[in-house]
C-alpha cells in the first residue's frame, strides 16, 4: 500500500552547506517501511520544479512515526527542500521501490557521499534481527561525515575521507575491511563506486545489492521512465528497484 | 460522489459516468492507482500503447524535466497484445469503468492485427488508435502526421475492430484539420488529441542530449495551450466527439477543454505529481457546474 | 566587457560581437531598453516587424500568461516602413550593434517592397524576414508552412535585398527541415527559428477565449523544448548559420542552442520579466566559456 | 529613466482577507514618481506565475524613500504578494506610466474599490500644489475602506458604500458631491464604475482622466499587448497610459 499525505518538518539539521537531514512527522500511524525505500516529494514554491522529487528514507523512527531524509543540494528542487522549516508541510508519496533483502550472518555496507543515505535505517533492521555488520564510508572530508554517531552504535564505522581528515586517507575501494569474508554487500553511492564493489564482489562471488538512482517521472511504476537493464529486460527502478542485485543487472 | 448523471457523456456507444479518462502512458493499467483513487469513479482509463509483439522500448534515460512539462521517450515498452489479452485483461476487466486500449504498430498490418485482437475482449468498449507516438523510428507518428496514411490505416482498422473507435492525433503537423478529417472519412467514432509534441532538452554542463534518443514527447501544463487550439480547430471542423488531452492539471483545466469543444478528456502526466487528481477533477467539475448553476456538462460543450 | 573575441559570431556578412541577439516584437526598436542595459554590449537587435503600410493590429485583449509562457495576438502593429525610414531609422542607426529589421507582408509583393526601402539603409546590415507570424489573416504564417510558397517569397526578396537575408521559420508544421531547405535553395543566408507556436487560452468562468483572435503565438520557457528540436533538426540538415529563438531565459538556454548548432541566439518573452537579461547573458556565456577552459564559443556549437 | 531594483518589504498591514497594503523601503533616493505611475513587480515562489505583475503606486513617502502599494487578490500572483513579511525582497520594474496631469483649482477625485489605489498619492500631490480636491470613495462595506485618515487629512472624504454601513448607501454615481463644480475629474476603479463618470463629465463639460488595467506584458512599451483604442489608433496602456483622458478613448 502507497500513502500521498503531508507531513510536518520538525528539523532541518545542516551537515553542510549542501547537505541538511530533514526529520518529518507523520501525523498518522507510519505503516511498514523497508530500509531502501524512497519517497517522492512535492516541492512547492519553486517555480523550475514542475516533477516531484525521489529522496531515500533515510532513518525511521517508529515510535515516534518520523521519518529522516538526506538531501543533497544540485539544483532547484533540492535547493527549495533545504529551506524547509519547523513546522513546513510537505506532500510525500510513499514508500515506494522494493527495498534492501536482508540476509546473511555477516554483512558489509559501503556508502559514497549522500548516496549513503538508505544505509542509516538498514542498519537498524540488521541490527533488530541480529545481523552483524560493518559499514565503510567514503567521503570527501570530515564535513561530510553524517549520521556518524548512529553508525557507531549501530555497527562498525570504517571510513574513507579524500583528503585523509578523518579514517583512510582514499577512497573506499583501497580500504582494508573489504578483505574480510561477508555474506552480502549492500552498495549505494555515486554509479563508478558501485560499480566498482560490484566487480569486487563477483570476484568474491559475494551476493552484492545496489541502490539505483535513475531519473523518475512518476516513482510509482506507471510511465517506466526510470528503466534499468538488466537480465530480464528493462525493469523500472522505482518498483522493480531502486535495490538490484548486481548479478541481476547489465553493467554491472 | 454524485450520481445525477449532469457529468455522463458518450463517445459513440460508449457511455461515460463522466468525461475524465486518464491518457495512455501515464495510468499503467489502472490497479496501479488504486492505493489513490477508487477507478470506479472515473469515466474511463486508456491503457499503455499495445503493440503486436513485446517492445522494449527505448534506451535509459528515457525523461528530462522541462520548464511546467516533461520529455519522455519510453518508446512504446509493452508486453504485446497476447500477454495484455491472457495476463492483464483478466485483473481489469471487471472495473466499473470503461478501459480502453491504446494500439500501436510499426505498419499498417500491426495496427489491424492488435485491434482484431481487442475487438474479441468483451469488456473493453474502445481502442484508441495511436498514430501519434513521436518516440518510434518506423510507425507512430509517421501515419498520423500524412493525411493519406491516416486515412489508409484508420480505414483498414475500421474493418477489423467494431466497436467504438478512437483515433488519437498528433499535434506536429501543419493542418491538424486536415487529418482529423481524414480520420473521420475514413470511419473513426472520435478522436483523441493531442498526443505530445515533439522537443528536445540538453545537459549544458555535460553537452549531452538528456534522452537516449535525443528527440522526445513534450507533455504536460507547457503544452496546454496548443492541445486547447488544437481541439478547438478539430471540434469547429469535424462532426466527431472529441477527447481533449494536454496539460490538464485541474478541473479549471478541464473545463476549458469543454468549453473549446470536447465531449472528454484523459489527464496524462498531472497523474505524476498528484495520483488523485483524476478523482479530484471530477469533483471539481461536479462543483464547477453547481456553482454556475448547469443542468448538465454537455450545456457548455463547445461554447467557444 | 570582454573584449577577446571569444564570442564574436558570423552570420553571413553581418559580424556580431557575440551571439545575443534580441527577438522581433520583444524589444521595441532598442533604445526602450537603454534604461537597462547597454545596447553596444549586445550581437544585435532585432525590431519590431514592418510592414509596407501602416497596421492597427489586432483588438484588445492581445495577450494571456500561460503555464511558463505567454501567448500574443499583436497582429503586427507598426506604422509602416517609411515611417521607420523616416524616423526610427535615425534614432538608431548609430547604435555600434547590429539592427537588423524585421519584414513582414500579406502579399509577395508587400514583402519585396520593404525589403527593398530597408536595403537602401546604410546601418542595417540584414533583414529578418518573418514568414512565420500566426497572428494575422493573410500572409504571415500562410507562407512559412507551405515549401513552395516559401521558395517563392524568399527567392523574390533575394534579388531586390543585396546584404544579409535572415529567415525566419515558424515551428506549426509537420517538416521544418523541408521549409529550412526550400529558404536555403531560394538565397537565405541564414534561418533563424523559432516564431511562436499556435495556441489559445481561454476563461473558464467567463467562458471566452482570453484572446480577441482566439488564437495567438506562444511563447516563453514553455515552448524552448521544441525549438531546441527545431534547431538541432534544421542546424543538422542544412548549411546555413542559425540563430536559434525560443523560450531562452538565461546564459545556460543560450549555451543549449549553441551546442545544437546556433551561431546566435535571439531573446524574446525574457525581456518583459528582466529587462537587463541579455546583458546577464552575454556575460554568462563568457562565464561558461573560462569555466570549461574554452577559447572558442564556435569549438562547441553543434556537438550534439 | 526607468529603474529595475530590489525594495525591501517594511510591512505588510492587511485591511480585509484579500486586501492589502504593502510598504516598500528603496535602499537609494527615490527617483521622482508622478501620481497614476505603477510599477512591474517579479513575484518569485509562485509556480504558476510566469509575467510581472502590474500594481499602481498607492502612496510615497520621498523622506524617507518608501513606496505603498495596495495588493487587492484576485489570482496567484496577487496571492503570493499578500504573503510577503517585513524584510523580504522585492524586484520592481518603476516608475511606469504616464501619470496623472494634475490642473485646476478645484478637482474631483472619484475611486472605487482597489482601484482607487493611485488617488492617496495624487492628493498629496494636489494638496502640495494647493489645489482644492474632493474625493468620492464607492466600496463594498465599511471594512473595504482604506486610507480613510490619510484621505480626511488631504481632502474631503466623501463616501458611499453598497451595504450603507457607511457614508451613503448606493453607488458613487449618485452621490450628491456630483453636482458641485469642478475644474477636472480624477476617476479610478472598475471600467463600468469609469464609463459611467466620464458620461456624466462629458454631459457637464468636465475634463476627466482614468486610469485603465489592461493585461500587460511588459510593462516598458515594448510588446504591444496593452493597447487601448484611442482617437489617435491603438496606444499603449504601458507608455501612453494608463491615464487617459475619457475624450481621447473610445468607448468612453
Ligand atoms: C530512488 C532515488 C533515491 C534518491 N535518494 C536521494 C537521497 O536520499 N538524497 C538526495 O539528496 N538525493 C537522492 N536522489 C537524487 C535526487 O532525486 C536528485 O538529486 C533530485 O531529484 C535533483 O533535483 P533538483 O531539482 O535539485 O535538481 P535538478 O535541477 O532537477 O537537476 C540537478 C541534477 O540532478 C539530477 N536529477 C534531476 N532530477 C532527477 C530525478 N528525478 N531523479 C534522479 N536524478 C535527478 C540531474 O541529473 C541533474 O544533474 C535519489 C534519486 C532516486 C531516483
Ligand atoms: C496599470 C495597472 C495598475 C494596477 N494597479 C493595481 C493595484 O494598485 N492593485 C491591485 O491589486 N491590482 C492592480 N492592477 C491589477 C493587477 O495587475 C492584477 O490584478 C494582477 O496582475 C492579477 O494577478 P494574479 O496573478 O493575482 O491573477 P491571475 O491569476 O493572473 O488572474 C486573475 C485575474 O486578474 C486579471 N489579470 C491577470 N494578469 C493581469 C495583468 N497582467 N494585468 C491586468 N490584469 C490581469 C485576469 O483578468 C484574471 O481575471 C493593476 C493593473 C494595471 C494594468
Ligand atoms: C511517460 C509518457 C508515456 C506516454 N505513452 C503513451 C502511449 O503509450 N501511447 C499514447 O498514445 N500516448 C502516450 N503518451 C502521451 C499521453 O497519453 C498524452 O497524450 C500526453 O502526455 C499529453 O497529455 P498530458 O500533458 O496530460 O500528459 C505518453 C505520455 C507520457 C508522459
Ligand atoms: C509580444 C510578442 C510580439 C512578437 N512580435 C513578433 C514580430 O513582430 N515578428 C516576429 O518575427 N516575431 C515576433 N514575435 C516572436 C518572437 O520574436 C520570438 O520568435 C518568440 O517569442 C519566441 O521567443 P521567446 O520564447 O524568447 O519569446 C513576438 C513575440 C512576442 C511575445
Ligand atoms: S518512475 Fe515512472 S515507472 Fe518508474
Ligand atoms: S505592456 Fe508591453 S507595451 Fe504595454
Amino acid at each position: 500500500m502507497k500513502y500521498c499525505k503531508d507531513f510536518i518538518v520538525v528539523k532541518n539539521e545542516t551537515i553542510t552547506p549542501t547537505l541538511y537531514i530533514l526529520r518529518l512527522q507523520y501525523p498518522e500511524t507510519l505503516p511498514e517501511i523497508k530500509p531502501g525505500q524512497f519517497v517522492e516529494i512535492l516541492v512547492e514554491g519553486e517555480k523550475d520544479v514542475f516533477l516531484r522529487r525521489p529522496i531515500s528514507i533515510h532513518d525511521v523512527d517508529k515510535e515516534n512515526n518520523q521519518i529522516a531524509l538526506l538531501v543533497q543540494v544540485v539544483g532547484k528542487g533540492t535547493s527549495q527542500l533545504s529551506k524547509l522549516k519547523e513546522g513546513d508541510k510537505l506532500n510525500l508519496i510513499f514508500p515506494l521501490g522494493n527495498g534492501f533483502t536482508v540476509m546473511g550472518k555477516r554483512v558489509l555496507l559501503v556508502g559514497g557521499g549522500c548516496g549513503a543515505a538508505p544505509l542509516l535505517y538498514l542498519l537498524r533492521v540488521l541490527k533488530q534481527q541480529n545481523i552483524k555488520s560493518d559499514i565503510l564510508i567514503g567521503c570527501k572530508d570530515i564535513n561530510h561525515l553524517f549520521s556518524k554517531k548512529e553508525y557507531q552504535e549501530l555497527s562498525n564505522l570504517h571510513v574513507t575521507t579524500e583528503d585523509g581528515s578523518f579514517g583512510e586517507k582514499g577512497f573506499v575501494t583501497a580500504h582494508p575491511i573489504l578483505n574480510e569474508d561477508f555474506d552480502a554487500i549492500y552498495c549505494c553511492g555515486p554509479t563508478p563506486m558501485m560499480k566498482a564493489i560490484s566487480q569486487y564482489a563477483k570476484q568474491r562471488n559475494i551476493t552484492c545489492y545496489v541502490s539505483l538512482e535513475h531519473k523518475m517521472a512518476c516513482g510509482i511504476g506507471v510511465c517506466l521512465c526510470c528503466v534499468a537493464e538488466t537480465n530480464q529486460g528493462n525493469k523500472r527502478t522505482c518498483v522493480t528497484g531502486p535495490i538490484f542485485l548486481t548479478s541481476d543487472l547489465k553493467d554491472f | 460522489m454524485n450520481t445525477s448523471k449532469q457529468l455522463e457523456v458518450q463517445i459513440k456507444d460508449m457511455v461515460l459516468k463522466n468525461p475524465v479518462m486518464t491518457a495512455s502512458g501515464t495510468f499503467g493499467y489502472g490497479y496501479d492507482f488504486e492505493d489513490f483513487i477508487n477507478l470506479d469513479s472515473l469515466g474511463g482509463i486508456v491503457v499503455k500503447a499495445t503493440t503486436i509483439k513485446e517492445r522494449m522500448g527505448n534506451p535509459y534515460p528515457r525523461m528530462a524535466e522541462t520548464p511546467s512539462g516533461m520529455l519522455n521517450t519510453v518508446g512504446l515498452q509493452n508486453k504485446g497484445v497476447d500477454y495484455f489479452c491472457e495476463k492483464i485483461y483478466p485483473k481489469i476487466k471487471d472495473k466499473n469503468t470503461n478501459v480502453v486500449v491504446n494500439v500501436s504498430g510499426s505498419t499498417l498490418e500491426e495496427y489491424v492485427e492488435v485491434a482484431s485482437k481487442i475487438n474479441t475482449l468483451e469488456n473493453i468498449p474502445a481502442i484508441e488508435l495511436n498514430v501519434s507516438c513521436p518516440n518510434v523510428k518506423e510507425g507512430g507518428m509517421a501515419f498520423g502526421t500524412n493525411k493519406d496514411m491516416t486515412f489508409k490505416v484508420v480505414s483498414a482498422v475500421r474493418k477489423a475492430y467494431n466497436k467504438t473507435l478512437i483515433v488519437k492525433l498528433s499535434p506536429n503537423v501543419t493542418n491538424i484539420v486536415e487529418i482529423a478529417k481524414a480520420a473521420e472519412d475514413a470511419g473513426a467514432d472520435s478522436l483523441s488529441l493531442i498526443n505530445t509534441l515533439l522537443g528536445m532538452a540538453v545537459d549544458s554542463e555535460k553537452r549531452q542530449p538528456l534522452l537516449s534518443t535525443i528527440t522526445g514527447g513534450l507533455s504536460g501544463a507547457a503544452v496546454k495551450p496548443v492541445a486547447l487550439r488544437c481541439v478547438w480547430q478539430v471540434a469547429k471542423q469535424t462532426k466527431l466527439p472529441i477527447i481533449g488531452i494536454g496539460g490538464i492539471m485541474n478541473a479549471q483545466d478541464a473545463i476549458e477543454f469543454i468549453l473549446v469543444g470536447a465531449t472528454a478528456i484523459e489527464v496524462g502526466t498531472a497523474n505524476f505529481i498528484n495520483p488523485s487528481i483524476t478523482e479530484e477533477i471530477v469533483k471539481g467539475m461536479e462543483d464547477y457546474l453547481q456553482r454556475h448553476n448547469i443542468k448538465h456538462i454537455s450545456e457548455i460543450r463547445g461554447v467557444i
